[in-house]
């Protein structure tokens, strides 16, 4: 199992993303400027602030040469994951649906919260404990899940949303307390949670890890060893 | 405002006395072309040549068995072992955040960083210690907070380093002169540690980073009316803007080129720009350095030589490369998006020349600029009277101990910090074992962060400084600090390795300020001494002034240990029912520069507890020792508010009550702040320790002084800052 | 071609910025404003004004939640203040 | 009224946005793309125009670092699109 993590001018945490998949598999970094995928089974488009999140947040990243290759690789059905900013930038490149819109505070805002898993039989929450809430962290500053009422509706029905936070835990106004979502075929999921911030007891948490084993699973069950 | 009849010369304009004017024609026998005059007038500045501050800090002890670089270099470095330098600084950016909060603070936090990447160091953490105004009455106070806070979080958050812990105080004489330190730490492989000197005449100079605008020139800005012609002055942009974009870019690139061996040297450059950068580089290595300012890529037309010489532009370094090797450093930088500029090379002179072309802008020896400015000795004056006013009573003294309490945990500042961390990303590189709130000390691990079950060795990092004590006794209270930072160091398991300083004082030209400043010296140094640790690091920043006087003597201490496991890291809040509470330490507190003191509408006067660095010292032994063994499983050093804002903190933070027995006389709202610990943990495993009370049930209960609901506790700590920031 | 995109929450999308700005008025005595909104301006140079709707769409606005206008600007800002 | 305020980086301040827009554009296939400046807009009803300029220079925008102008908005947005 091989991840790949992508790298912007100003990705943050690619290296806590590539450490929490070195956990599952192997984790190699795919730099922005570069059309290859160095045969991945699983992209990561991680968290940070890819081109100072000026303009708008994810604008500019999406058009990074390797977001094409990205594109094909979902396409293809490849599982792509997009954390926070990763998350934007793939809303922003339209592989996800909907937007990230300022927390209502319009402050960054870190916090620990508790998330409920709304579906736990896709390629990425395959393995949560089920009924089990996860403490993860969320931080950012642009993370309310916003789509338009039939949008939101269709979504729902689809059983797109796979994430969301926990009663009282929303911290962004995010409609529906949607904090994870997937795209419709299922294998582009972006969330603004962190879960490569909870795969280590030390640190807080280790309710992340079942967003990457998911992932792990998922591949070893596509490709016989 | 002068006229023709009465000019003002230059050089006062630019902040030099007639007497080190006289100085400068002495030592060149000519006078000083006007590049020249604004270059010597920044290196000949308090915040450049510490004239007023650097025979004082000669006496700090600097020395230690741990210590790989000391002051002198961007970063102090000590070894933290397994082949790995940590190298931290503490810096202010008072001045500037009084102007423009937001900006201020950002370039604060994007500064001190640089420091720590020009040693070669990755910055891994950092922390901020804000001094402001009262905020219940001064909207501007409220103002400078959510601007600085917004600000610090923007540059940490967005250059991916995380800001582990702070400090805030509120005081009326911060009022219109804010405190803004920031300190960062790094990690750095003793192979990638790299230090300032130019060296190797023939070698290139190569400017990397943003391009050079007219940002900072502020002051030296009188010579452009004078070389341009009246009028432009005023447009002059003097605000700088921080970009952690263009810094983050930076980063990683300077830590490439180090990497891949491609440097000689590496600074970066700061206050007074190219002009201080270049010639402590070219000072340190006993070199010369020809520069030709028509090579710097500018971002505005028309800049004249001093523009470019004094410029402070953010975002730039400046290294030394050997010529063969400068395409590749250009190639790197390239990978990056850094723009790398060679604008010079070294020489064998000892001169610093600025060249326009074919034009000299400039021609002074290096040590005019570095070396030769006077260093004054100081006139320090005890006051007769205290310096600061009382404040308004603000909790009435006629309160019960319940109240009393609730009163001081709802005070601006004891009251929690959530507002403030909750806006900063403490967790990103995946460091962070305890974050704000969570223990006294933040700790972050060493290594990549993937040994799980196996030994973690840590490092920990507080930094402290309370204005109110050392404004009562400059020596104890700068001596408390150390204690305090050594005391939170150990509420962890960690041991101190080195510090760092920021000394904030106002003008130290009156002697009563002079005095708090000796004083304070003397202090850290008595302490450092007692604990044996070094000092690798700091800065001063002076002239801290507002209308009614000098601000409170602020100098505030970093400090950085290390713990050898992560997994023993003791957290503050009680951890089981049952589990006994222990009181560690010698423990005579008294009311004088306490917070209820203050709340009570005393001015910060009258003696503080003596010290006892032995006591204090085994005290910390003793904390520190039970974390490492396992026996202890919370530890929270005494400070602000007493025994009883302690006790009701481990409370909060445990989310569960303790009922404690008060020693005989001990007055549970007084301080001695560094000295002793409430550390709890299984009755067996606390055996010889004086226990004085057991955690469990839903209220704090002090004796008979005081009984109240955690939840009300929590409350009255929660509410305190709300709606300020 | 100088030219100048302006960028405005699309209606009916919470505009705290906006929000913001009309709760902190009446507080420094300013009264009787109402309504405000808060985009984004872009000022730039484009060889092939052409283009700039396709920039807009892609690049410049997120149009599932902007909207946007583009305006020349003759050499210099049209009108003036400060 | 509805007022329109443009506010912009104030010439030869560093405009870190701008910058990186600028720099990005050629590699993601814009070219031809100059002197981008980003700044903001705010669209509002005042009740009291002569007021404005005082509500930019205290509240709207930071007179240290940022230039701003006035502009009248006629009922509805003049230019359109989207
Ligand atoms: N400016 C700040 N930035 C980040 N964290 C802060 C700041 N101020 C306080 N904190 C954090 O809040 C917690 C409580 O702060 P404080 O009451 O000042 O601690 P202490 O009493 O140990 O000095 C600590 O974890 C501290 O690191
Ligand atoms: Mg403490």
């Amino acid at each position: 199992m091989k991840f790949g993590i992508v790298r912007f001018p100003g990705s943050c945490d690619e290296v806590d993303a590539q450490l929490a998949c070195a956990r599952l598999g192997d984790a190699v970094i795919l730099w922005h400027a570069e059309r290859d995928l160095r045969g991945v089974d699983a992209v990561v488009v991680p968290g940070g602030f890819s081109y100072g999140d000026y303009l708008r947040v994810g604008a500019i990243a999406r058009f990074a040469p390797v977001m094409g290759e990205v594109a094909e690789f979902a396409r293809a059905g490849g599982l792509v994951l997009g954390i926070c900013n990763g998350f934007q930038v793939l809303c922003e490149a339209g592989l996800l649906p909907g937007a990230l819109l300022p927390n209502p505070s319009l402050r960054f805002i870190f916090r620990q919260v508790e998330l409920e898993v709304a579906r736990a039989d896709t390629p990425f929450t395959r393995a949560c404990p089920p009924g089990q809430r996860l403490s993860i962290p969320v931080k950012h500053t642009t993370g309310r899940f916003y789509a338009p009422e039939p949008e939101l509706r269709r979504l729902e029905a689809a059983g797109q949303v796979l994430l969301r936070y926990a009663p009282g835990h929303n911290p962004n106004g995010s409609l529906r307390d949607i904090a994870g979502i997937s795209n419709a075929a299922g294998n582009v999921f972006g969330l603004m949670p962190h879960p490569e911030h909870a795969v280590d007891p030390l640190t807080g948490s280790v309710d992340g890890l079942s967003i990457f084993a998911s992932i792990r699973d998922q591949v070893a069950d596509r490709v016989p060893a | 405002m002068s006229n023709v009849a009465d000019p003002v010369p230059r050089h006062r304009e630019l902040g030099l006395t007639d007497a080190e004017y006289e100085l400068i024609l002495n030592g060149l026998r000519r006078e000083p072309s006007p590049t020249e005059l604004a270059m010597l007038s920044l290196m000949w500045s308090e915040h450049c040549a510490y004239k007023h501050s650097k025979k004082l800090l000669r006496r700090l002890p600097t020395e230690g068995p741990h210590v790989l670089m000391g002051p002198g270099e961007n970063a102090g470095v000590v070894d933290v072992g397994g082949g790995f330098g940590v190298a931290f600084k503490v810096e202010s950016h008072n001045h500037p955040s009084a102007v423009e909060p937001f900006q201020g603070a950002a370039t604060g936090v994007g500064g001190i960083l640089r420091d720590v990447f020009a040693v070669g160091a990755r910055p891994i953490a950092v922390l901020d210690s804000l001094r402001f105004g009262e905020p219940a009455q001064s909207s501007r106070s409220r103002y400078l907070l959510e601007r600085a806070v917004a600000g610090i979080g923007h540059y940490g958050n967005s250059i991916g380093v995380p800001t582990v812990g702070g400090e805030i105080y509120f005081e009326p004489s911060y009022e219109q002169n804010c405190l803004i330190n920031a300190m960062c730490l790094g990690l750095a492989p003793h192979d990638r540690l790299i230090r300032s000197a130019a060296a190797g005449p023939g070698n290139v100079l190569v400017l990397l980073g943003a391009l050079t605008g007219r940002d900072g020139i502020g002051g030296a800005s009188v010579l452009a009316s004078a070389e341009l012609g009246e009028g432009d002055a005023a447009k002059r942009p003097s605000v700088q803007i921080g970009d952690p974009f263009a810094e983050k870019k930076l980063l990683e690139c300077c830590l490439e080129l180090l990497d891949s061996e491609l440097l000689v040297s590496l600074q970066d450059l700061g206050a007074a720009g190219l002009t201080s950068s270049a010639s402590e580089m070219a000072a340190k290595g006993g070199v010369g350095l020809d520069i030709d300012v028509t090579r710097v890529p500018l971002r505005e037309a028309g800049m004249e030589p001093f523009e470019i010489m004094v410029s402070e532009s953010q975002e730039r370094m400046l290294c030394v490369v050997e010529p063969g090797r400068v395409s590749e450093v250009i190639a790197v930088c390239e990978r990056w998006e850094t723009l790398a500029t060679p604008i010079g090379e070294v020489t064998e002179t000892g001169r610093m020349l600025v060249r326009a072309g074919r034009e000299i802008a400039a021609d002074l020896p290096v040590g005019i600029l570095v070396d030769d400015c006077p260093l004054y000795d100081l006139e320090p004056a005890p006051p007769a009277a205290g310096l600061y006013p009382p404040g308004p009573v603000r909790l009435d003294p006629s309160l019960g101990g319940g109240e009393t309490l609730l009163g001081l945990l709802a005070s601006a500042n004891i009251a929690s910090r959530r507002p403030v961390f909750e806006q900063y990303d403490p967790i990103v590189q995946s460091r962070t074992v305890r974050r704000p709130d969570q223990a006294d000390a933040a700790v972050l691990m060493l290594g990549d962060g993937d040994g799980d079950g196996a030994v973690r060795p840590a490092l920990a990092v507080s930094i402290d400084g309370n204005g109110r004590r050392v404004a009562c006794d400059p020596r104890t209270g700068a001596a408390e600090a150390v204690l305090e930072c050594a005391a939170n160091l150990a509420c962890v398991g960690a041991e101190p390795l080195g510090l760092t300083n920021c000394l904030n004082f106002g003008n130290p030209e009156k002697p009563h300020v002079a005095w708090q400043l000796v004083e304070a010296v003397e202090g850290i140094t008595e302490a450092c001494l007692a604990l044996g640790v070094p000092v690798v690091g700091g800065n001063v920043s002076l002239y801290n002034e507002g209308p009614g006087g000098p601000i409170l003597p602020t100098p505030v201490i970093g400090m950085v240990g290390r713990l050898p496991d992560a997994r023993r890291a003791a957290q503050t809040g009680f951890a089981a029912a049952g589990d006994a509470i222990a009181l560690v330490g010698e423990f005579a507190p008294l009311s004088a520069g306490s917070e209820l003191a203050k709340l009570r509408g005393h001015p910060p006067e009258g003696a503080l507890p003596v010290l006892d660095f032995d006591a204090a010292r085994a005290a910390h032994a003793t904390v520190r020792d039970g974390i490492r063994s396992g026996a202890l499983t919370s530890a929270h050093d005494i400070a602000e508010g007493g025994l009883a804002v302690a006790a009701a903190e481990c409370c909060i933070a445990g989310r569960i009550g303790a009922v404690l027995r008060v020693p005989a006389d001990l007055d549970v709202f007084a301080e001695a702040p560094g000295r002793a610990f409430l550390v709890s943990g299984p009755e067996a495993a606390l055996e010889g320790l004086p226990i004085i009370g057991r955690v469990g049930g839903p209220a704090l209960e002090l004796g008979d002084v005081l009984k109240v609901a955690v939840s009300e506790l929590a409350e009255a700590r929660e509410r305190g800052l709300v709606g300020f920031v | 071609m100088r030219a100048r995109v302006l960028v405005k929450p699309k209606a009916g999308i919470l505009d705290p910025q906006g929000q913001a700005v009309e709760r902190a008025l009446p507080a420094l005595g300013f009264d009787g404003v109402h309504n405000v909104h808060v985009g984004r301006l872009i000022d730039l140079d484009v060889e092939d004004p052409g283009r700039l709707p396709e920039m807009c769409e892609r690049l410049l606005t997120n149009p599932l939640i902007e909207d946007y206008e583009i305006v020349e600007v003759a050499g210099q800002p049209q009108g003036s203040a400060a």
